[in-house]
């Protein structure tokens, strides 16, 4: 099981052991943890709310990982995406990759990230003193995910 | 010939419902038919209007307004998505 | 402390958790596990003991999170290594890197790991059916880190 | 004018000695001055003749051939590193 979308919350240290227990091809585990801020744009954040678009929302992970084994060498891909109501601090989303080596680990957690944070059908709500109001996307996600599109796929350090 | 059509998040909000299911009229052959048909009922529905930043998907994948509509499909439309 | 060099194993979860602990501001932590893998240049390997220059080995990690620290803005930077020996499987080296959004966080946590192999002083000795036999550096570890010479600084998704 | 020297991994074995207290010669100004010497030893010291991949540090950094030694200085030998 390599995607979960849920609204508890997890352990990432149980979940980058995973990605390599028992495998001892593994030289490498790179991971991310995406957390709550209490600014958005300026504004303050007292919580935000997460929706998703159930069904598809594990599917356009699968999508992603499936992509990205495509792309490089990999022992195992790690995908939590939680939905709910979430505080400033509380852990959002996160990715963990095996492999034998660094680049193909840090190059494939990356971009699992960046094709998230555009393919994946979240929204998030946020709720500020000013009222709650729906976060707009971000170009710079948008110029992130496009990079993938052209660079080389091997990078130094594999 | 129904298909399911599903609004998610600022565009729910804007148009005041989260599903509906649609008889396709004669016409209406692709997602961009799909869409300007459902702008086209004017007031709150202009949040689908041309220029709007909209996304959709046909059966749970990322579809573009090329992409055919057929009987049985479950197609939605979003603003961007921003999770992550 | 951002540096440690020690015998003893980490916890990498609770590592990670410290890196945004109390700090609302930070939105990603990227990190990274290395671990000893049971082949090597197409030997098995039984065991590795891991060498290093006390003192200097110290003085070269700060040397590099300060570079990182320069580079990107970041809000907190953690570096663990291991020396002794070591079994297919352990841990070897942590590197964690918080940051307000997952583009610095990214480029610096795999920017410290380029550094770190080409410029912390950890030597390798491997345990194989051959004997024991210290490991040679490899050209893809340099050209790993020349990279971060000439890239820009900056990068998409920040 | 005493330096310590210390060697480290496979450049240790091959020398046969982790460690030692130096006195620079006169026309010994440089870490590249300091490694020819050495090398001149002969036999094992080979390790160090020019061409070996041979990395050095000065009072704990990295240092290159042309860089200074003086007095009270701790100089390391050792092979291209392979941590991480």
């Amino acid at each position: 099981m390599s995607v979960s979308v849920q609204q508890a919350d997890f352990d990432v240290g149980a979940e980058i052991a995973a990605l390599s227990q028992g495998r001892y091809e593994v030289g490498a585990v790179a991971s991310f943890v995406g957390l709550v801020r209490d600014v958005s744009g300026g504004a303050e954040v007292a919580a935000m709310t997460l929706e998703h678009y159930p069904g598809m929302t594990e599917r356009s992970l699968e999508d992603i990982v499936g992509e990205a084994r495509r792309r490089w060498q990999l022992d195992g891909v790690r995908v939590i995406h939680r939905y709910g109501r979430l505080e400033p601090g509380d852990r959002i989303v996160f990715v963990g990759v095996a492999g034998a080596h660094r680049g193909e680990a840090f190059a494939a957690c990356e971009f699992v990230m960046d094709y998230l944070k555009t393919r994946a059908p979240f929204w998030k709500l946020e709720e500020t003193p000013g009222g709650a109001h729906w976060v707009d996307a971000r170009d710079s996600d948008d110029s992130a995910a496009a990079r993938w599109d052209t660079e080389s796929e091997s990078r130094p350090g594999d | 010939m129904n298909v399911k059509i599903l609004y998610f998040a600022s565009l729910r909000d804007a148009v005041g419902r989260a599903e509906e299911s649609f008889v396709l009229p004669s016409g209406v052959a692709t997602i961009g038919d799909l869409r300007a048909f459902l702008a086209d009922r004017g007031d709150k529905w202009d949040a689908l209007a041309e220029g709007r930043n909209v996304r959709a998907a046909r059966n749970q994948r990322m579809a573009g307004p090329t992409d055919p509509v057929g009987p049985g499909d479950e197609i939605a439309f979003f603003p961007p998505v921003t999770g992550g």
